[in-house]
């Protein structure tokens, strides 16, 4: 009797929400995430995807890239666009940090009828959801996605921050000019192509100098990073070279600092993250990253974010307790204008619209001048700036700007 | 008695760790007859259905099926050591045959269990139906694929007519396990016959019956072996029907055959008389 | 000496790491000797003992704290059972065990929301987070505490077994489940102890585990309750010595493999030892023969 | 109702069903979320089915569903990916040495039988073991599988543990209806034929089946292998319908959650499968997402705890109920059927929802 009465119920819902998806034809409003607000004022609404990690691995970095694009929204809600006033609403979805909840997630964006798509950080997922946006002709930006392959032979995916290729050679350089090393030890996550991506380009620009590299790999879920520590130091490395996630990261810096490592850590944007620096004050290590943007680079932005953060308890936790800028909320930032400059450029909020435009936006950002390649869609970036936690302060001292030569 | 020999136990010892269930039991039973197997519980009875069966491979001794060895071992292992069993060294050397149930069944010996062991979620139908399957022809594309229409048809007409042979057409849907006690066991001899066996070997089957269902069934058990020329070899504790209907006794005794003969000979044996009543636990 | 520092460190963890699955694996192994379930919430619980401790220590001094988290943690133990596996006691086995994951889904999302999906810094505890020299080889002295800790713990658990009234029922109830209930052992407090002293056992070693690898997440029970559980079918399910041993060999012998440079394989090569000893003894290494009655 | 008339019925409904799924496509954007859901839940629906017919009807408990569906998810992408693209994709392995690439249902097929290979020899060794042995041994199979996947070595051919994409993969969800629909179709055709009926007999009491003849090693085996090869064929379609994939993607929490549509669905009712895995796959992916949502809005309220994962709890939650108070799953054993549906009203003439709308799935 139960049962049946249950049954029915959920019969009813099955086809109650069928009869809802397709009495919305605009596709939109399934999820029943109208604007509360917005739709209020009788203003135009344009949406902007924000496809970032919540959880998972990345969720961390993901939050802070989130926070910087919430700040942009907040300080510039409105846009004109062809002459009219839109609001700008983000839909944000939670990608989890995994390649296959990804799509799902993209998905939602795509039925939400996003104009443009911001994210991800972390390449897999960005790479994992691509062919989504593709397939609706929503153009995506990337905003610290670093793998090649995110843009590649792609024309609806660009990107605002520097390549792998790029930040491996940088990272290579400066390991052999500051540390003489000859020997590194890099350590990736399996299945990140960020990870792997990252440690192979600093592997070939390292060899490519003359160097030697020991590589080892770690499989999700792993926390035990003691015997990886042990193994970089009897290999007699000079530099521990990890491109893997903040969350893995605390781990290999704590259990180095236990093993009293005392070879320089390195690593590329991710660890750049008041994560690292929690992890790292008082404890006896070294640690280099190369970056996008220096916490002090623009002195405006730097405040009004601190303010923000700090008046905003749900955006201080998700900044990780503090008001410490991550490179990647400066990057969120320019990434939400660099999509509001699409849109205007673009006259409408047709996504294919956008998608012409964005080819030709330049803007210069806190984090610098973004303008992207008219191949794949990528910035045209030539510095990196390298970082070191000063494990007295908890902060990072700014080490060099660095190019390729 | 000199009609062809069907089954015949050699020697047969069945250790488990330091008990010993079946101790160097020997007999025959031959083509037509209906021999049954006695004894106080906990005699072996069962166990030697098991080895017999291929449930278990016996520690020493062999089996033999209308003259072919069909089962064979002997001491290994760590059995070397712990056997205490009668023989030992009969079958050394020789090689070890222990095949599954399943390659028994297909020999020709069907079985009952003591427990009925009924497909639990299957209909009465279903149940003599399963047991159909060893006898195909058809392999899994052929059967998925409906290309064995006529071997199916076979299969579920010859299980119809068992149905109706048992009495059990009224509840050929019903689930085996709705069926009452007796009943289930009817479906279970219904069941090893449906795999066309030449040995029928019960084990207990008038377990839990009352005298008018056991007699019943003493009909029923010689009506099936004239109706499908079976052999049958039988474990039950209920004399009137034993008495009845065996052509030839074994009566076991801690694991150990004390005696052999016919149902008036066993009568009269008095070890036979001494087990049960100095056993002092059966019946 | 200089092989000895070299090496050393891979030992080490490796038996430190196994007297953590260990006292994990003892959680395992005495609910399935009794329910015959695989309890696939006991790692989950083992990483909320973690979060507990994370954000209890945000408001008290540790030394309250700790006491605090057990205490918690057993009650969390206590309660899953309760809630999530007593009223499906006559169900088939196979819904209890999907109970089982769904109370493992449960406990996972929650400390997702609960945590925003970030990963927690775990408190330092002081004296046992302290850095030790040992035949060359530095570390922390939890990795030294932790296998005596186990080893302890763990005869402790041995002579409640044995000697104790509760411990008699719990080897009635785990031999003959249906029997013991026959014969007045009250069936209910028994599993109720089971799951009790499981997770009390969990929650100590989450302590350790947590302080050495300091980082909290939602997932972060998966992977050493996968092996925990590993470890206790290794040793043979329902043993609890077998589950110490299974437990500290799989600890060694994964970080003998990443010392070997096969990391890729850490995780597999656990699970091939696994399968090896099965296909050798189809019950583990300190497992009862069952035969099927006919 | 006779044998030939329900068989109409069912062809019927089948037909009626894809009708309206090509008109539904007709209709509404493709973007909208509900052919996410019928996407993703026809290709659960086939593993969790292929699932079932091992653990729900031949009684074998396995966990190695996801190990299975990434050697079908990866055989069908490493055999499809379109030479030109190579380069690009296996960037750190030279284009990789596999230089060629097969039809997309070659590919398929060849996924299902490359899964089967394995399973053949995995379950060698492996089905001797009994109940919870076997699903740990399985388990542990899978993770072999997937290291082994994501191993450096193995890069030319699988690309170590990068992504692989740029395959052919398919817009119309009528593909992976028509996909999974025949091989569903195949295995209950298994299931009624006279192995079927053997399995359950397996499933029902090894020793019984055993006595009558059933070789249980062998049937076993069978079972384990058709099952995998069905688990590959749905791998493949998965790789299909995410266009990247990943040894990482299949991890045990993904076997857990196919065990989870299989019980709830009903241990042992292939519809129970079907349906639960859309309600399973429309709860996660749809129809809770507002959960996330912090500024939810009802009138002038705003809900409270709403924030991103509280959809997640709920979705647990939401399980937990179903699997503590609906043990049997949501059909038990029974299948859906047309004569089910007319007896559930004539027992109960409630009769407000006769428009026949379950027949969705």
């Amino acid at each position: 009797m139960k049962k049946r009465v249950l049954a029915i119920a959920l019969v009813t819902a099955m086809v109650g929400s069928m009869l809802a998806g397709c009495g919305s034809k605009g596709g939109s409003g399934e999820t029943g995430t109208d604007a509360p607000a917005a739709a209020a004022d009788g203003a135009k609404v344009v949406k902007v995807g924000v496809y970032e990690p919540a959880s998972g691995d990345n969720g961390a970095g993901g939050k802070q890239e989130v926070l910087g694009m919430q700040y942009a929204n907040q300080e510039t809600p409105t846009i004109e666009i062809g002459g009219e006033e839109y609001t700008v609403q983000l839909e944000i979805v939670d990608n989890e940090s995994s390649n296959d909840k990804g799509p799902s997630a993209a998905s939602t964006l795509v039925s939400a009828g996003v104009s443009i798509a911001l994210g991800s950080y972390g390449s897999g997922v960005s790479i994992a959801a691509s062919d989504v946006f593709k397939e609706a002709g929503i153009p995506a930006l990337g905003v610290t996605c670093t793998n090649p392959q995110v843009t590649e032979g792609n024309t609806h995916y660009f990107r605002i921050c520097f390549l792998d290729p790029f930040q491996g050679t940088v990272l290579a350089n400066f390991a052999n000019e500051n540390f003489s090393a000859k020997k590194a030890y890099i350590l990736t996550k399996l299945g990140d192509d960020y990870s792997t991506g990252l440690g192979y380009y600093f592997k070939e620009a390292f060899t490519g100098l003359g160097g030697e590299v020991v590589e080892e790999t770690f499989q999700e879920g792993n926390s035990d990073f003691t015997s990886y520590v042990t193994s970089a130091k009897n290999a007699g490395a000079d530099v521990f070279f990890a491109p893997v996630s903040t969350e893995a990261a605390a781990l290999i810096i704590e259990q180095a600092a236990a093993q009293g490592m005392t070879i320089p850590m390195m690593a590329g944007d991710t660890w750049d993250s008041n994560v690292i620096l929690n992890a790292a004050k008082g404890k006896d290590v070294e640690i280099y990253v190369t970056t996008f943007y220096q916490e002090g680079g623009n002195e405006e932005f730097d405040k009004g974010i601190k303010e923000w953060i700090n008046g905003d308890s749900t955006a201080k936790a998700n900044n990780g307790g503090d008001d410490t800028i991550a490179a990647v909320t400066a990057m969120g930032y320019d990434a939400y204008y660099v999509a509001l400059e699409a849109l205007k450029a673009a006259g409408s909020t047709d996504a294919a619209a956008v998608n012409e435009a964005l080819w030709d936006v330049s803007y210069t950002g806190v984090t610098g001048k973004i303008e992207f390649d008219d191949v794949n869609g990528d910035a045209l970036r030539d510095t990196a700036y390298v970082k070191c936690a000063n494990t007295e302060t908890g902060a990072w001292d700014f080490v060099a700007e660095q190019g390729v030569n | 008695m000199s009609k062809e020999n069907v089954l015949k136990v050699e020697n047969v010892t069945m250790q488990f760790g330091g008990v010993i269930a079946v101790d160097n039991m020997n007999l025959e039973v031959n083509e037509g007859e209906i021999v049954s197997l006695i004894g106080p519980n906990g005699a072996g009875k069962t166990t030697a259905f098991n080895v017999i069966t291929g449930v278990y491979a016996p520690t020493n001794g062999a089996v033999y099926y209308k003259g072919n060895k069909i089962i064979q071992n002997y001491p290994q292992g760590k059995m070397k050591k712990l056997y205490r069993g009668e023989n030992p060294m009969t079958y050394t050397g020789q090689h070890a045959i222990a095949p599954t149930p399943d390659k028994i069944t297909r020999l020709g010996i069907a079985r009952t269990f003591q427990n009925i062991r009924l497909f639990k979620s299957q209909t009465v139908f279903e149940n003599i139906l399963i047991a159909k399957h060893m006898l195909r022809t058809s392999n899994i594309f052929t059967a998925t694929f409906k290309l064995n229409g006529k071997e199916e048809a076979q299969m579920r007409r010859e299980s119809e007519e068992l149905l109706h042979l048992m009495e059990l057409d009224d509840v050929r849907n019903e689930l085996a396990t709705s069926l009452p006690y007796g009943k289930q066991r009817h479906l279970e001899i219904a069941r090893a016959l449906a795999t066309k066996p030449e040995l029928l070997l019960l084990d207990e089957p008038a377990a839990g019956m009352n005298p008018q269902e056991t007699l019943e069934l003493t009909q029923f058990i010689g009506r099936i072996r004239d109706e499908f020329g079976l052999t049958i070899f039988m474990i039950e504790h209920h004399m009137d029907l034993v008495m009845e209907i065996s052509d030839r006794i074994y009566v076991l005794d801690f694991g150990k055959p004390i005696a052999e003969g016919t149902p008036e000979e066993i009568r009269n044996n008095p070890r036979v008389i001494e087990a049960y009543l100095g056993g002092a636990q059966d019946e | 000496m200089d092989w000895m520092s070299r090496n050393l460190p891979y030992l080490m963890a490796g038996i430190s790491v196994g007297g953590q699955y260990a006292l994990i694996a003892i959680g395992y192994t005495m609910v399935y000797g009794i329910l015959r379930l695989i309890n696939f919430a006991h790692g989950d619980i083992f990483m909320v003992a973690g979060l507990i401790m994370v954000y209890s220590t945000t408001v008290m001094p540790i030394y309250i704290a700790i006491p605090l988290m057990i205490l918690v943690t057993v009650l969390l133990g206590f309660l899953v059972e309760r809630v999530a596996y007593k009223p499906l006691r006559t169900a088939p086995r196979m819904s209890i065990m999907i109970s089982a994951i769904g109370v493992s889904y449960l406990l996972q999302n929650l400390a997702l929301y609960v945590t925003g999906g970030l990963s927690q810094q775990y408190p330092a505890i002081p004296w046992i987070n302290d850095t030790v020299t040992l035949f060359g080889a530095t570390t922390k002295r939890v990795t030294i505490i932790t296998p005596i800790l186990t080893i302890i713990l763990v005869l402790l658990l041995v002579t409640l077994i044995k000697k104790t009234k509760i411990g008699m029922a719990m080897r009635a109830a785990s031999r003959d489940f249906e029997t013991s209930q026959l014969m007045g052992i009250k069936i209910n407090s028994v599993i109720s102890f089971t799951f009790i002293i499981g997770t009390f056992l969990a929650a100590i070693g989450s302590l350790l585990f947590f302080t050495n690898y300091t980082g909290v997440t939602p997932t972060a029970g998966a992977m050493p309750g996968l092996k925990a559980f590993v470890a206790a079918v290794f040793g043979g399910i329902g043993s609890i010595p077998g589950a110490v041993i299974g437990a500290f060999i799989i600890g060694i012998c994964e970080n003998i493999i990443k010392g070997l440079g096969w990391t890729t394989f850490s995780d597999a090569f656990t699970f091939a030892l696994l399968i090896v000893i099965l296909i050798a003894k189809p019950t583990g290494l300190f497992g009862e023969k069952v035969t099927d009655k006919v | 109702m006779s044998t030939k008339k329900k068989t109409a019925w069912n062809a019927g409904l089948i037909a009626a069903l894809l009708i309206l799924l090509f008109l539904l496509e007709q209709v509404m954007p493709s973007s909208s979320m509900l052919f996410t859901v019928l996407k993703k839940g026809a290709i659960y629906a086939l593993v969790a089915v292929s699932m079932n017919l091992l653990n729900g009807f031949t009684g074998l408990f396995s966990l190695g569903q996801a190990g299975f569906m990434l050697l079908g998810a990866y055989t069908y992408a490493i055999l499809t990916i379109p030479v030109e693209a190579r380069n690009s994709v296996y960037q750190y392995f030279d284009g990789g040495i596999i230089q060629f690439a097969l039809p997309v249902p070659v590919a398929l097929i060849a996924g299902g039988i490359v899964a089967a290979i394995f399973a053949y020899l995995i379950g060698l060794p492996v089905l001797r073991l009994k109940s919870d042995y076997l699903a740990i041994a399985t388990l542990g199979f899978a993770e072999i599988i997937r290291a082994v996947f994501q191993w450096d070595k193995l890069g030319p051919i699988t690309n170590g543990s990068n992504l692989l994409r740029n395959f052919p993969s398919f817009r119309s969800v009528l593909f992976p209806f028509i996909v999974a629909g025949i091989c569903i179709a195949l295995i209950v055709m298994l299931i009624n034929s006279t192995y079927g009926r053997a399995f359950k007999a397996i499933r029902d009491d090894e020793i019984a089946a055993e006595a009558m003849g059933i070789n249980l090693a062998h049937h076993k085996r069978l079972a384990f292998v058709i099952s995998s090869f069905f688990a590959g064929i749905s791998g493949g379609l998965l790789a299909m319908y995410q266009t990247t994939i990943q040894a990482s993607m299949f991890k045990s929490a993904m076997t857990y959650e196919i065990l989870l549509i299989v019980v709830i669905g009903g241990i042992g009712s292939v519809t129970g499968s079907c349906i639960s895995s859309f309600l399973f796959i429309a709860c996660s992916e749809w129809w809770l997402r507002f959960l996330d949502n912090e500024n939810l809005y009802i009138g002038g309220f705003h809900v409270p705890l709403l924030r991103p994962g509280f959809r997640k709890v709920v979705f647990a939650i939401v399980i937990m109920m179903v699997v503590l108070f609906y043990r049997q799953g949501i059909m038990g054993t029974k299948e859906f059927s047309i004569e089910g549906i007319a007896n559930f009203f004539k027992r109960k003439p409630v009769g407000k929802k006769k428009k026949g709308g379950a027949s969705h799935e």
